[in-house]
């Protein structure tokens, strides 16, 4: 055996090895070293993300059961970005009476849920990919139940845990037929003997359903917003950036590899898939009051426009979506910092609270609207070159139809994005949330944000080296 | 990169500026020396221009430069400008420069009103110096998305509603627009971006061109209020403030028919011939019928900005006519609209400011109270019927001449009715000027009320000067704008 | 004849500086620099005149057309360009005479009449305004040129008309004046496209090469619709109405303007077009003769009946231009020996009008200034207290009632006969138009200066010199203007034609002009008992056609008909509607997008209903959709 | 005596049903999860079965068989801790008391 294989793994070795320091960390550190937890954290991230940072060439290890590209390094470390960033943003909600006893097993139950998306992404093999699934799941049950002397957390995580092993178990079935008819889990293998038989349509089916049910795409979405409300702030921003975008990218890279000779077949079934997710996300969210379900049918609404850059199956696609993750993530996170910070100081999360906001805090006002805009698309921000550049991709492929629809449906979004903004600048209120000063952690996530949000866009660089990888399977 | 843009690296550093200031005395330093900065590097660049042609450069753009910005799309960042664009940064910036003044007094956030202002004036810079479609569509939307804050927040009157509404229909047109960009690349090829080398493809075949020539034209067609996507225009302009309702009928709204004689019948003229019928017709009754409207109202803003549908409309439909002629007629109307829209929409700001109503049963009389105010009232109103000597006759004169070149009953028909579209005018205008400025005061309250402070004045009179001197001095402009049309046009003519 | 360019460019420059001064210069200076362009101008403009005539003719013996100033204005196409210049023969040098002349004597006029009124300043500005926008008009090189200043003439109408803006009659006159004009240019401006289309040029001769190649058939069109904007300015029926009220304006305003000068527009846009009419649109032509004398029968009738001194006159005027349309319109060749003598007369008559109606506007003002006001019923026995007024008011009358030795004795003979030579109707139905002329005028005269004594409240005194100088001056020129050899000067093909009177038609029109004016000192002349001031007079012409009477004091409800189309038509079934569908079906549309949208977001919300098995429903029946989507294509 | 694939995958298709029918239908939330595992076991049979049957050379069924075992141990394990949470927070386990997050 070829030892020098692990060294391609190095990622996910060195994460496992964040994961054992911080438990570790968490078990023998005393009272006093407990405060230090969370620089060590983000600390231990940095480190992984230079880890990850270190030049690799393309793969094939352990006898094709894992794939390792640039490309894959580079999405995981937007997500290891991303977890780095929720990690900033926890601090004032871990230092809760009721939290800062357990903040060692949110480090931990986080870096495992992303250890999971690590494998699933470079899975070569549907076994360590549905290993990987699972592991990006379960933790995250934990994590959705994290509150768990609050009753919403707790009914949210019931929720997620029974969806997710019912998605799971429809998801394997699939699997099962696949395997029934082609005798094969290896994705190299696996393109020559799919010929789309009605078999292999349901199995496809099936499996594209789990998958759905992960990025919460229209109609398996149904236990985001719930959960997303239900869960501990911080939660739902890592579930609806770190889990989605992984789950995403895995998806186009099963598509393409996998399903490659049933294209036809997935186009078909992305196409209404994401006009319905579109569409009826950005319906919901138009009567959304609690910010954090807003911001689940705003960010499933986000997930249909991430399926425009899987639907061309392109090079071009595979790009915009990275980036479209790169940039959602940026805006997302930011979002979710301020909604969280301001609900730890003032407990209010509805849109109401949310009038004369930028009179008190004009500062994290601003922020969540620049958020708001990259989200709707609006330039100079990040978020109108991702939409711009995934739209490119989907119009590529020929979906004219399909991009005019989403294009509309930016409108919608927008409308409900203006409503939050309206709230902060123009809705009067007699008692506004009082001004509060955030903690350094949270601030240097919202510098991050912010920074992310103005120059992604701009400095076309990133756009490029993200092209640069290539194709990337 | 070159000094083009400095039209939008002054916004930019004005933004910056803005940002570092502590007080007002500092925002109104900032922006007087910003918009001036503006005006000067316009008024710099027509001679520029002109200089250029002289020396017998024959390009259909000067400046060009060019900087790769997003290489594998063949995104650029690319400058250059002609005649028509020098007429519209002129424009813009002379009416982002009174504009300035006309809110020198703004007291609510004034900081943040002029940070959106002057991201709005880079906007529309930079949409006026691009040549790049996505560059263009980039600066096209940066200028749309302030106009939901500064009406929102510092409009009147059903402010929320309003600022939605216009935000929201014209991110719809811009929906139809991306889909019209994206068309036209892929059409062309997907080798380039830059409207001058997809103009020199020449290569979207006819039956794409047939697709997305009505999606681009509809999407820039919003913005310039074509029936029936203008209803956006009188509530928008009713609730805006003074400066941004200046800016954004005397501006914005021209990006839309810059943007369609640009982008769609510049890069699609074969399925711009085949269909401007269908446009022509629509923008036929915009022009009658924002005339009829604007007879029966009685909120003066709400006057103005039908009169505006009209005379947007003129512009969108002289375009149409496809000629050297009427197109020129059409910037000439572009830039006459703007700046005498301007004018009005300052003057009745500044009269709102003082008599806080724009219901004009409850003025009258205030050529007695405010002779200054009242008497550039009614300048405005004259060139927007048409007076010869100010700006909108030569406009409208070169527009029917234009249009009656074709021979055809169809667009004779629609010539004159449009035609007839200056009695209407004349109608509203004389009926609002007897009413609101003639007669004696019917409210004794507005006695009391002062004439124009000094840097209202200077906002006015600058914006007088520009309508006159357009109007008695036409044939330079004329030339400009004729020399530069001539290559769109004459794509359209096999 | 470069100095030409001063004529322009003098008012020009007096409007700017009287306009940007304002009220930081005092009256009397304002007042003074107005009067003194006027008077250099006038002096210009005889020079012009005098070197234009003076130099030799050409050897088809016209005089050149000289053209010392033109310049592209504004481009069009490589044919199509408005030029500004500045074009002189005959006529348009005879328009500069009358123009600055009657321009000059207005701006001294105002000075006594004006005195004291707010705004002195702002009057004196438009006064200068006008004066180069009429200028500019007569001199206009192209057709183009002619429509620019027509519309700014129109404008400066609108001002002066509006110059008492606190006043609801007079807004309202103005801005009647402004929009039927505006209408009637409407007409002007398509017939200037079509023009310029088939003639291939915006100047007044043109490309015959364009003109051949199917251009033809359309210049009758063109050129009708251009007069239609010239029935307009010059108020033919049915385009009249906004003339009378336009009296609204102050009195030597309406001298100026409303007698004088701008409304015989007209009539110069149909002279100087007359080769064309003659030459491609006879029919026309024709229509407008009869268009012209119907105006002056239906205008002379109601002015019959009118009880303003200033609508009479109004009436008068409208009367007088349907003389003049109509001398134009009975031409039918270009040659003043055969049939084309109309062209000359109308001219003549111009001129003769310009001086008699403007001396009669200024009389007027004049009593108007010692009455105090318009109306004829608190007028009479004036003849006493104000005897200059009278006698040039006399002559004015005389002069238009076309009675010998006075001008328009004069230029109406010569309308008369080329009326006869056209058709004897024609001839017969103008010499009785001019006996009813007479008949009003001399109502006129005999109620304002004799009649009845009202009582007033303050003795009427004579005007100062200042506004008497120009009565006598225009006086002077009423008694002389007849003996000016006019044919030398214009006529239809530009070769000298020798004025000669036609015994019959004169003494025809003599006769019934003598009778008319002895019915009406039969009527009015009497010196009854003095009755309280605002008594209506007694009107014998009631009981004859009373019907007739009450139509025509009504101004044969043309107004009412105007009113009903602009307000019930245009306003309540076009504009209202049409504002209405904008809010409610237009922008309903829209804002029922939004609704929908916002609706069907509020209504599938039970879809979340928070069950799980709900969820694992939807999940599974997602699942089998996508199999079955897949299994059917 | 050998039973034939088919027989197995009747079985475990009927297990799939029925587990799926359990979690659309039953009222207590244990009850479901047991149904869910009723559904992960059908997939697992189906591993073994097709291994069996199909491709007996090989044994990558059997590995999925086992791990897809191990991960719904894990699963259940989190799960039936949720649920002690909810039975705390609510003191039950009905379904439908856990709709509070809705609409």
């Amino acid at each position: 055996m070829d030892y020098s294989q692990f060294l391609h793994i190095r990622s996910e070795i060195s994460l496992i090895a964040v994961i054992m320091s911080l438990l570790l960390f968490d078990l023998l550190a005393g009272a006093r070293m407990r405060k230090y937890f969370q620089p060590l954290a983000c600390l231990l991230m940095l480190l992984q993300i230079g880890i990850n940072l270190t030049p690799g060439r393309s793969a094939y290890l352990f006898g094709g059961m894992y794939v390792h590209t640039p490309m894959m390094t580079a999405v995981k470390n937007i997500l290891t970005v991303g977890t780095l960033i929720t990690f900033l943003q926890a601090n004032t909600w871990l230092k809760r009476e009721d939290t800062v006893f357990k903040q060692g097993e949110f480090y931990v139950l986080t870096l495992s849920t992303l250890l999971g998306m690590y494998f699933m992404i470079s899975a070569g093999n549907f076994m360590l990919f549905f290993i990987g699934l699972e592991t990006a799941s379960v933790p995250m049950a934990c994590l959705v139940a994290f509150d768990k002397y609050r009753h919403h957390s707790a009914e949210a995580g019931a929720k997620y845990i029974l969806t997710a092993m019912f998605s799971s178990g429809l998801l394997l079935y699939g699997l099962s037929l696949i395997y029934g008819s082609t005798g094969t889990l290896y994705f190299e293998d696996l393109p020559d003997k799919i010929t789309g038989s009605p078999l292999q349509i349901m199995a496809f089916a099936f499996f594209f359903a789990g998958m759905a049910f992960k990025i919460s795409l229209v109609p398996f979405h149904l236990w985001t917003a719930d959960v997303y409300q239900g869960a501990p702030t911080q939660v739902t921003g890592y579930l609806s950036v770190v889990s989605k975008g992984s789950a995403v990218f895995a998806l186009m890279t099963v598509l393409i590899k996998v399903f490659a000779p049933m294209i036809s077949q997935w186009q078909h079934t992305i196409y209404w898939i994401v006009i319905a997710t579109i569409t009826i996300a950005n319906l919901f969210a138009l009567r959304q009051q609690n910010l954090k379900r807003f911001l689940a049918f705003s960010s499933i609404s986000q997930a249909g426009y991430l399926m425009l850059g899987v639907i061309g199956g392109s090079a071009a696609g595979m790009t915009a979506l990275v980036y479209y993750v790169l940039v959602y993530m940026a805006a997302n996170l930011a979002a979710f910092g301020v909604i969280s910070i301001i609900e730890q100081k003032s407990g209010k999360i509805e849109t109401a609270d949310y009038n004369g906001l930028y009179r008190t805090n004009p500062r994290l006002a601003f922020i969540l609207t620049l958020a708001l805009f990259s989200l709707a698309g609006i330039p100079p921000f990040a978020g109108f070159f991702s939409k711009f550049f995934i739209f490119m991709a989907a119009f590529q492929s020929g979906f004219h139809v399909l991009v005019f629809i989403a294009l509309i449906n930016t409108v919608i979004s927008l409308y409900y994005y203006l409503l939050i903004v309206k709230a902060m600048y123009i809705n009067p209120n007699e008692t506004p949330i009082a001004p509060f000063k955030s903690d350094g952690y949270t601030l240097i996530s919202l510098v991050l944000c912010t920074g992310g949000i103005v120059a992604i866009g701009i400095v076309s660089a990133i756009y490029q080296s993200i092209h640069a990888l290539g194709y990337g399977l | 990169m070159n000094f083009l843009s400095l039209y939008v690296l002054i916004p930019l550093l004005m933004l910056g500026a803005l940002w570092a200031c502590r007080n007002t005395r500092q925002i109104r330093g900032v922006m007087a020396a910003g918009s001036s900065a503006l005006l000067i590097l316009s008024i710099a660049l027509v001679f520029l221009y002109i200089a250029g042609r002289r020396a017998g450069n024959t390009d259909s753009m000067l400046f060009t430069a060019d900087t790769v910005w997003y290489a594998p799309l063949n995104i650029h960042y690319s400058t250059g400008v002609d005649g028509i664009s020098v007429a519209m940064l002129l424009l813009s910036s002379v009416i982002v420069f009174t504009g300035t003044f006309a809110s020198w007094k703004m007291s609510y956030q004034t900081k943040e009103y002029f940070l959106w202002y002057s991201l709005l004036s880079m906007g529309v810079f930079g949409f006026f110096i691009s040549t790049d479609l996505f560059a263009m569509f980039m600066f096209y939307e940066i200028a749309l998305i302030p106009m939901y804050l500064l009406i929102g927040i510092w409009g009147s009157g059903r402010k929320e509603y309003s600022a939605m509404k216009l935000t929201l229909m014209l991110m719809g047109g811009s929906a139809f627009l991306l889909s019209g960009i994206l068309g036209i690349y892929f059409g062309s090829g997907a080798t380039t971006m830059n409207i001058l080398e997809i103009a020199g493809l020449h290569n979207i075949p006819f039956d794409q061109q047939c697709i997305w020539f009505p999606v681009t034209f509809i999407g820039f067609g919003v913005l310039g209020a074509l029936f029936p996507f203008h209803t956006w225009s009188p509530d928008g302009h009713a609730s805006a403030p003074t400066a941004v309702s200046m800016l954004h009928a005397g501006v914005l709204m021209k990006l839309g028919g810059y943007g369609c004689f640009r982008i769609a019948m510049y890069l699609m003229p074969e399925a711009a011939g085949q269909l401007s019928w269908i446009f022509l017709i629509l923008t036929g009754i915009s022009v009658i019928y924002g005339a009829f409207s604007a007879c029966v109202q009685t909120d003066l803003k709400y006057i103005n900005a039908y009169s505006s549908v009209s005379h947007c409309g003129l512009v969108l439909f002289a375009l149409l006519m496809m000629n050297a002629t009427a197109a020129t007629g059409a910037v000439l109307q572009m830039l006459s609209h703007g700046l005498m829209t301007a004018l009005f929409f300052a003057l009745i700001g500044m009269i709102y400011g003082r008599t806080h109503t724009r219901d004009i049963r409850e003025l009258g009389g205030l050529m007695k109270i405010m002779p200054f105010l009242s008497v550039c009232y009614v300048i405005a109103g004259l060139a927007n019927l048409g007076l010869p000597g100010l700006s909108g006759f030569v406009a409208e004169m070169t527009i029917f001449t234009g249009s009656f070149q074709h021979a055809d009953p169809f667009h004779r028909t629609l010539t004159i009715i449009a035609a007839a579209s200056i009695v209407i005018t004349a109608v509203y205008i004389l009926r609002l000027v007897g009413k609101i400025l003639y007669g004696d005061p019917v409210n004794p309250q507005h006695l009391k009320l002062t004439d124009a402070t000094w840097e209202e004045r200077l906002s006015v009179i600058c914006l007088i000067t520009a309508v006159a001197g357009l109007g008695l001095a036409p044939w330079w402009i004329s030339r400009m704008i004729g020399e530069s049309v001539l290559p769109v046009i004459s794509q359209m003519i096999p | 004849m470069k100095f030409t360019i001063f004529i322009l460019l003098l008012p020009a420059f007096s409007f700017l500086l009287l306009a940007l001064a304002g009220k930081r210069m005092k009256p009397a200076v304002a007042g003074g620099i107005g009067t003194a362009v006027s008077g250099i101008v006038t002096v210009l403009s005889c020079m012009t005149a005098f070197l234009y005539f003076g130099a030799p003719r050409l050897q088809d013996g016209t005089h050149a057309v000289l053209i010392p100033y033109n310049a592209t204005w504004l481009p069009f196409t490589e044919t199509l360009h408005i030029d500004m210049g500045i074009l002189l023969d005959p006529i348009s040098v005879m328009m500069l005479i009358v123009i600055s002349t009657v321009s000059l004597m207005v701006h001294i006029y105002s000075f006594g009449y004006m005195k004291g009124e707010k705004g002195f300043q702002r009057y004196y500005a438009f006064l200068s305004l006008f004066t180069m926008s009429m200028l500019g008009l007569v001199v206009a090189t192209n057709i183009f040129q002619m429509y620019a200043f027509w519309e700014l003439v129109g404008v400066s109408s609108y001002l002066l008309i509006g110059f008492y803006y606190t006043r609801p009659a007079a807004i309202a006159a103005s801005k009647k004046a402004f929009i039927v004009t505006r209408f009637a240019d409407l007409g002007f401006l398509i017939g200037i496209l079509v023009y310029g289309y088939y003639a291939g040029t915006y100047s007044f001769r043109p490309d015959m090469v364009a003109l051949m190649s199917g251009g033809v058939a359309m210049l009758p069109l063109a050129l009708g619709l251009m007069f239609v904007g010239g029935a307009g300015k010059s108020a033919m029926f049915p385009l009249h109405i906004w003339l009378p009220d336009a009296m609204e304006g102050p009195t030597p305003v309406s001298a100026l303007i409303h007698a004088a000068t701008m409304v015989v527009a007209g009539v110069y846009l149909v002279a100087r077009m007359f080769p064309l009419y003659i030459g491609f649109a006879p029919g026309v032509l024709e229509a407008i003769g009869w268009t012209g004398a119907f105006t002056s029968l239906f205008a002379a009738v109601i002015a019959c009946v009118q009880t303003d001194i200033k609508r009479v006159l109004a009436f008068s005027t409208i009367s007088q231009i349907g003389f003049m349309i109509t001398s134009l319109g009975v031409c039918t060749s270009l040659d003043p020996q055969q049939g084309g003598l109309g062209y000359m007369a109308s001219m003549f008559h111009l001129f003769t009008h310009a001086m008699f109606k403007a001396l009669l506007f200024l009389g007027a003002g004049s009593i108007i200034h010692a009455v105090h006001s318009n109306e004829m019923s608190k007028m009479g026995g004036l003849h006493k207290y104000m005897p200059v007024t009278h006698i040039v008011f006399l002559i004015a009358c005389l002069s238009i009632a076309g009675i010998p030795v006075f001008s328009g004795f004069f230029s109406k003979d010569e309308i008369l006969t080329a009326c006869f030579g056209y058709s004897p109707l024609m001839g017969w139905f103008m010499t009785g138009v001019a006996a009813i002329t007479a008949f009003y005028m001399f109502r006129l005269y005999f109620q304002i200066f004799w009649g009845r004594n009202p009582r007033y409240d303050h003795t009427p005194h004579e005007s100062p010199a200042t506004m008497t100088f120009p009565l006598v001056f225009l006086a002077a020129a009423t008694c002389m203007a007849g003996f000016i050899p006019f044919g030398d000067f214009i006529s239809s093909n530009g070769t000298a034609y020798h004025i000669h009177i036609d015994k019959i038609t004169a003494a025809a029109s003599i006769a019934a002009a003598l009778m008319a004016i002895g019915l009406a000192a039969l009527k009015y002349a009497r010196t009854g008992p003095i009755l309280p001031c605002g008594d209506d007079l007694p009107d014998s012409a009631r009981g004859l056609f009373p019907a007739l009477h009450k139509a025509a004091s009504h101004r044969f409800y043309i107004d009412e008909i105007y009113q009903f189309i602009t307000h019930k038509i245009i306003f309540a079934c076009i504009s209202r509607p049409i504002a209405w569908i904008d809010r409610h079906i237009v922008d309903g549309f829209f804002n029922a997008l939004g609704w929908t949208a916002l609706i069907t977001g509020e209504e599938i919300r039970p879809m979340q209903s928070g069950h799980i098995q709900q969820y694992a429903i939807w999940f599974l029946g997602g699942a089998l959709a996508i199999t079955v989507l897949l299994l059917l294509i | 005596m050998n039973i034939p694939m088919e027989y197995y995958l009747a079985v475990s298709t009927i297990m799939m049903f029925a587990g799926i029918y359990g979690f659309l239908t039953r009222r207590n939330l244990l009850a479901m999860l047991i149904s869910v595992e009723l559904m992960l076991n059908s997939v697992d049979i189906n591993f073994a079965v097709f291994n069996r049957f199909l491709f007996p050379g090989e044994l990558e069924g059997f590995f999925f068989t086992v791990f897809a075992i191990g991960v719904s141990a894990a699963e259940t394990a989190i799960a039936i801790a949720i649920l002690i949470n909810i039975y705390r927070n609510m003191r039950n386990i009905q379904v439908e008391n856990i709709n509070e997050l809705n609409g």
